[in-house]
């Protein structure tokens, strides 16, 4: 059976080009308080007109015009989504169904403790199992993303140090793999950011990383397995030089679908680390958020996790904010809660025994595909990995066929491109990351696509160029759109 | 493992491609030494009935706003959420795909991500709205750095009368990039004092941030600072916590903010124990390229056809790292989904009916009250009432009677123990405002 | 902007063909009480192996399955859907919340009457809204199905028949346009059928009828307005020769939507009625039902009405099955009852002004239609219409296109066929019911796209016959189904 | 009114090219005194909000599964309806589109119909099942109506354990057609007599209906009456209204059943107060063309591509009118697809554990009740039991404890007004079971 048809499909204007007056999709209850005209309660400096070019559109319109916009998504349920680093796996039906009883979802933040000990169980239940999970001592899910933990963590580092000395020190190492949150969130915390080259495994190159680290180093900053897919296998040995000079070790913990119930960072020397629910722990993507950054570490560092902390006491669950130390807060109430039960969901669900056969599973999957693509594909370093596998279009650029082209024609196949052209360190990257989700046929189907392409770039190279061609658009122009941006409808 | 979807004959076919025997030996980059022995101490997988069971128990150990009637807000509103929002953001078309980086086949988040931009710029009277932040803490901070970027200035002014946990957040976010940040006094109207900001501000300072409504419920002197600002050459950041005052309430944009931060929940977006949230960010047009965060704009395709992109990407971590505008990688989309299926159910009538509701059912508790108001400035939605007795005590007897009362502010302001910060949206009811009105006070109030 | 765009579709094949050993999508919490084999509970005589050929798939696969195929159907909130006779109009999302309550969801129908207070209600208040919206006095939500409530309908005039003269009659009187469920309920009901042709307005042949009307004749059954949209004006005089002559009228109600707050079939000397929750009162169709049949009836008939009965006294509700003369049960239970749930949140939602304005604008609609329409197709009756229109494909047939032919090229404009072929009294018809909810840009697009066919028929008419060209398939062979028929998967 | 979309300005023009005024001018062929002057006595629109709170309202005024412990089945059963059910069914694509009459534009609905088709015949032991009829009563009606029709006979044997309302509406069905209902007598086992049926059965009869497990709980004769069906040339009709029993009994089909008909509510749709269910029709390959209902087929297109279609349409009213073999149009296709759904999630299995669960948990509730069974027969997940008291009685008093008892049979059998049908399905548990057994025999158990 081929994997895909060509069908129509419904296009769809802007909805403010649907809008007619004196049409609506909401209905109110009538005021039950006397209906004081709104000029006799406040001065009219205080009013607005309506506003301004609001849509007015019926319900049944509205329901059309959402319909049809989605049906332009490729999404999980449809199919395999190999992003690599994003870790696109299934997001459960019953993880959305818990987050949405009401008995949790319409809770105040502010009701008090006491009206709150199920919404506190949750987020405390969560953190003793991510603790767990990891082997740190302490948790805050305040964080809302990935980035926004990993900014919470360096600024515990940073607090760590200055208590100790008096001093925050001035640089964090990254290694050129990193993402780019993973500077970007250094510099926001006050640091100076030193690159460390990658070494020929794909590794960290630890000589390096030797004359780098210094008393003024306050931290590296490293993932692992790291954005290629491979175990930082040295990582004792890098975390024994970071600490002799008195520095820590922050681990993106993005990777985190590769380990789980096979290793533990707490266990490998980490000092700090995150991990994102909406990657690992299958809460959805939602194109483009909400996430949730969950930050873990030791007990040397816990004094500075963020406000307020979720503790027990006596089958009591309880907020606590007065903890000098912190670092303060970097979101308001705590955090993306509702990612927080979806990801407990999912815990309880799986069972210790179902986490651990997610990440066998997920690193066999990868661990397939690049066997049966090595023959296809340039694989920049052919050392083992684990949950992701990067390759790269050299072979195919001797055509003329770039990562790009092949990313966009894998769209004509059914299937949702790789991640492509990061990490930076691999010229034309094709990242791709299947975890654990697929069924065999799934991959298979995804693997036969990526052969079929490698052959067409050899055989006919203008095929992959002028992909996609059963796309609803083909090769957007973005440099018009950044040239002249246009971020708004205008009437 | 219902999660996945591999039988163990596959399996063993793919370890046989694999070349190894076993899944465990696929691990062998891991040092021994390193690798788990033991089974995680985590309970046996569970089933989706005794999990729901578990959950629906967890819930009954919360008050919820299917049981009680809130008085409380903020800076989290209990709102009409219409059932067209789950109708929509319950299509796995919607939520179960990631970010459109790829956009031949993410039209439909990049358009409904466009609107939503348009959507903020028409509420906020702003010229231009990213895709969202975290929620309205983060962004304010984000508006600061901005402001800072902008300016190149490193002074900030701010009034107490901004919400605490934002103004907590502001400060984590700046602690450590030579930022000061100086408190602007208010009066007792609960405005800021203009006198006081005309006296303070400086060719130092990077911008003036104001609340409006501020936390204290009162609507503050957007217009008059923003003028001074102009003066100074400082921006001008409102924060909005009540995005639903905007329906109603003359918008920042049209007082002279230079930035607008805020928190969207208003907007559709469940009371959700204070997040997943959204944070609003918009501003003018010739600050665009200082923005932070996820950007969509309007451009063709190869063929000629409209289309949307993520666009001016160069300000973002995923581009320019260390050098980005901002560190946010995965922000709200979703819940910015929600906040445009919101706007666009009310649409231009029912934004405004739905503020003036909360508005007059607002007014109608302050006249209940009278006299007991601490500030004397015009509100929206929001006021702080002057207690004879310990709020938190109020509070008790309320929720015996199935209300969650307002905010005692003591928890923030430990001078304001006596004050309680109440909330009155179109969710309660006229009894309840009455019953609250007279536990408050203590004394029956005649009808 | 054009309609439609032409994008890729994921293929799918039978969840059977998925299936592996070992795969699952449940889990069930660990048995509680004594884990006793099996054997030792029940005599191996009574067991069974395995359910040969049941499917074993993971949750991913099998929201994958079912997802792939949900984007091959075409549904009301993608576009319009104009099918004549069917009402398909707009099913509000807060019908649906509002069923899946689980206080009125999770209830048992014999849990009695005092545990089901709400739910009886529920009933209560839909009949009463039914009785004042028809005029009539007394209703059953009991049948199922427009169908059943036919055959209910027709076997309460028999029952009244019987009790009156002590014989049934022999014959029922039934419109040659009429739906081909009449003459089927009627038989099955032990009547015969007589057909009344309809005159060269559409309308009953009041002269015919009259002929036929005889003492053996148990009921004229028809429809009003007709399934040409065509009101029948001439009822007053049609009840009259009826009930002259003992008879009574059942008045097949699918078409109420063309009336609701402008006339009342108890007002026409209607006896029975029925009408369809899942037509006029929005409930969805869900590709082939549940639907919903209320009947109606007067006074007279009311004894007749299937049990149990919903009644009120002194503010409570309690169930009825005492009444002898009753037909009976056509179902267990009540019936669907989830339906009325949804139709009574519709009639609350609409309100007595809402109600009117569906009906008006659903009429408006068609007419637009119609008279944008009759330029390019024939209109075999030029009679007025309430809220459909039928065209012929008379003028299409001269290069040999038919109603077919139409109807598969509308599906590559983007648009659900109509109802074609049906009624039977207009050759090769075109049936087209707008309802109430479209916006004029989509009833514009869809006249737009039935002018563009009928030039295309005049000058391209390969391009009609071969339509259509964008759907997953085209033209499927239904002699060869029905030849060597494949109704299920065979390992 | 958020259901129409048409503004006033464009009904203005709509109606201009329709040449009229007003839209009352197009109801000009109504008579002027048929007209409906007076604006229907129903109330105004109620708003969303008000409406939510009206139906929570009445659903607080209802015991449900949500609150109660149900011991009671008699052909609606409280089982485990997985999450995965209403992500499927909620999908617009399956529950706002029609009967699929244009395949080109509805093969999933056509797909997924024909996959419950091949389900139900796995399921049920049958050659070939339809796509739904309204319920298991009306199914069972349509299968005596179909035997007729098969073997020319008129008269029909069927047991009082057949469920009674199923049997009312076989009533109902026949009265008119010269169809015979003759009553078939049961043992003290709960069994149908095999001796009287060998002596009743004769050439005239059309059929013999057996209900299995029976109306009592009990596994019924369907074997031996088969083979004594087939020897007078009469059919043998099985009736199931516990579909969920086939996933562990030896289905009909095995058992030599000509016709299989059943309530499919078991197999993932809520009790929802009686409906909408799910009517089963099965039979043997030979009588296909004799079927009541839709059916699905899998064919090619004209480009030779596999795909699905309604066919044999020549049995339906459609085509055929007043010589159609049913008059059955809509019927049950969602609640198909939920079936579809539940067998799909459960599995080879996971239907045979659950159905397993059920036995084993009725099994040591027998166990408890020990003597007071009324039949010695074997039962899957219901049986009757003597009470010392009034059920009805005894009802109240586990009403008071958070469970519905089971049904008082003198509701439909005067003469066994001290007995009570009891079931038991995976949802009870083990602490409840104790109990109600407890409160039954009116003394403590020992654990
Ligand atoms: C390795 C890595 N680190 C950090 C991040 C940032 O996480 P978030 O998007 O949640 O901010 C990502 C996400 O893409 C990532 O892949
Ligand atoms: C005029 C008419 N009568 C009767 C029916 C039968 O209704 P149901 O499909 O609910 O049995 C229909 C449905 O198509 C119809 O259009």
């Amino acid at each position: 059976m081929k994997r895909t048809s060509v069908t129509f499909n419904l296009n769809e204007p802007l909805i403010f080009d649907k809008s007619g007056p004196g049409k609506a999709a909401y209905t109110l209850p009538p005021l039950d308080v006397e209906d004081v005209p709104v000029e006799e309660i406040l001065d009219s400096k205080y009013l607005r007109q309506e506003v301004q070019g609001f849509p007015e559109v019926s319900e049944v319109e509205l329901i059309r015009h959402y319909t049809r916009l989605s049906t332009w998504n490729y999404h999980i349920d449809l199919g395999m989504y190999p992003l690599g680093s994003c870790s696109m796996k299934y997001n459960p039906k019953l993880n959305e169904r818990v987050a949405r009883l009401s008995d949790i979802a319409l809770t105040h933040p502010l009701q008090g403790d006491q009206h709150s000990q199920g919404n506190l169980e949750i987020l405390f239940r969560l953190q003793e199992t991510l603790k767990e999970l990891t082997a740190m001592d302490a948790v805050s899910l305040q964080p809302a993303g990935g980035a926004q933990a990993e900014f919470t963590g360096i600024l515990m580092i940073r607090a760590c140090h200055l208590s100790r000395q008096g001093d925050p020190r001035r640089f964090v190492l990254i290694p050129d793999s990193a993402h780019g949150t993973n500077p970007a969130s250094a510099v926001l915390a006050g640091y100076e950011v030193i690159s460390i080259p990658s070494n020929a495994e794909g590794r960290i190159d630890v000589e390096v990383l030797k004359e780098k680290m210094t008393e003024e180093v306050a931290c590296l900053m490293l993932t692992n397995p790291n954005t290629m897919g491979i175990f930082e296998t040295q990582i004792e040995e890098i975390a024994q030089v970071v600490h002799h000079q008195g520095g820590l070790i922050y681990m993106d913990g993005a990777n985190l679908n590769a380990l789980m119930g096979y290793a533990r960072p707490g266990e490998m020397g980490i000092d700090v680390l995150h991990l994102n629910l909406h990657k690992t722990l299958s809460t959805p993507h939602g194109g483009g958020g909400p996430g949730s950054g969950p930050v873990a570490c030791k007990k040397d560092l816990s004094p500075y996790l963020p406000v307020p902390r979720v503790e027990q006491e006596g089958g009591q669950y309880r907020l606590n904010s007065d903890e000098p130390a912190s670092i303060g807060r970097v979101h308001a109430f705590y955090g993306n809660f509702g990612m927080a039960v979806r990801a407990l969901c999912y815990i309880l669900s799986c069972g210790r025994e179902g986490l651990k056969e997610l990440s066998g599973m997920a690193v066999l999957s990868a661990n397939y595909i690049r066997r049966r693509l090595e023959g296809y594909y340039d694989l920049p370093y052919d050392t083992p990995i684990l949950h992701e596998v990067v390759f790269s279009d050299k072979r195919q650029n001797k055509t003329g066929v770039t990562t790009l082209d092949i990313a966009k024609r894998l769209i004509d196949y059914g299937f949702h491109p790789p991640t492509t052209y990061f990490p930076l360190i691999v010229q034309g990257a094709l990242m791709i990351e299947p975890t654990e989700s697929h069924s065999k046929e799934e991959l298979d189907a995804f693997i036969e696509a990526m052969i079929a392409i490698s052959r067409e770039a050899r055989d006919d190279p203008d095929l992959v160029t002028s992909a996609p061609t059963t796309a609803k658009l083909t090769r957007l122009d973005e440099v018009r759109a950044a040239r002249s941006p246009q971020l708004r409808w205008k009437p | 493992m219902r999660y996945v979807s591999i039988t163990p004959e596959e399996k063993r076919l793919m370890l046989q491609v694999t070349g190894v025997d076993r899944v465990e030996d696929l691990f062998g980059t891991i040092p021994e030494n390193l690798r788990l022995r033991e089974t995680l101490d985590i309970p046996e997988a569970a089933s989706e009935t005794d999990i729901l069971k578990y959950f629906r128990a967890l819930g009954q150990k919360n008050a919820s706003a299917e049981n009680f009637e809130y008085f409380l807000g903020a800076g989290a509103y209990n709102h009409f959420l219409p059932t067209l929002i789950d109708s929509v953001i319950s299509r796995a078309e919607f939520y179960t795909c990631y970010t459109p980086y790829q956009p031949e086949i993410s039209q439909g988040t990049l358009q409904a991500t466009f609107e939503f931009q348009t959507l903020i710029c028409q509420l906020t009277g702003m010229e231009v709205a990213n895709a969202s932040l975290y929620d309205g803490s983060s962004a304010l901070a984000e508006g600061v750095l901005m402001a800072v970027r902008t300016t190149k200035r490193q002074k900030i002014l701010i009034p107490q009368s901004v919400h605490p946990e934002y103004r907590r957040v502001l400060e984590t976010y700046t602690a450590n990039l030579d930022i000061q940040i100086e408190d602007l006094p208010f009066t007792e109207s609960g405005c800021i004092c203009l006198e006081s900001l005309e006296q303070l501000l400086s060719e130092d300072h990077a911008a003036v941030v104001i609340q409006s409504p501020n936390f204290f419920g009162v609507l503050d002197e957007v217009e008059a600072a923003s003028r001074l600002c102009e003066r100074a050459g400082a921006l001008s950041i409102v924060v909005v916590t009540e995005a639903l005052s905007m329906g109603l309430l003359k918008p920042p944009g049209e007082l002279g903010a230079d930035i607008v931060v805020g928190e969207g929940q208003s907007l559709g977006i469940p009371l959700g124990f204070g997040g997943p949230y959204l944070g609003l960010f918009a501003t003018k047009d010739k600050y665009k390229r200082q923005m932070p965060g996820r950007l969509v704009g309007q451009t063709v395709d190869s063929l000629g056809r409209p289309g949307f992109v993520l666009t001016l990407a160069t300000r973002e971590q995923h581009i320019r790292r260390q050098k980005a505008t901002s560190n946010i990688c995965t922000n709200q989309g979703l819940c910015a989904l929600i906040a445009a299926v919101f706007l666009t159910t009310l649409g231009k009538g029912g934004i405004r009916e739905l503020a003036e509701q909360n508005l007059k059912k607002a007014f109608s508790l302050r006249k209940l009250l009278g006299d007991s108001l601490a500030f004397s400035g015009a509100t929206f939605n929001e006021m702080v009432v002057d207690c004879a007795e310990d709020p938190e005590e109020i509070n008790r007897r309320l929720a015996g009677e199935g209300i969650i009362g307002g905010l005692p502010l003591g928890r923030y302001f430990p001078e304001r123990s006596n004050q309680m910060l109440v909330c009155v949206t179109e969710q309660n009811s006229l009894e309840k405002i009455q019953r609250f009105a007279e536990i408050l006070k203590g004394v029956e109030v005649p009808l």
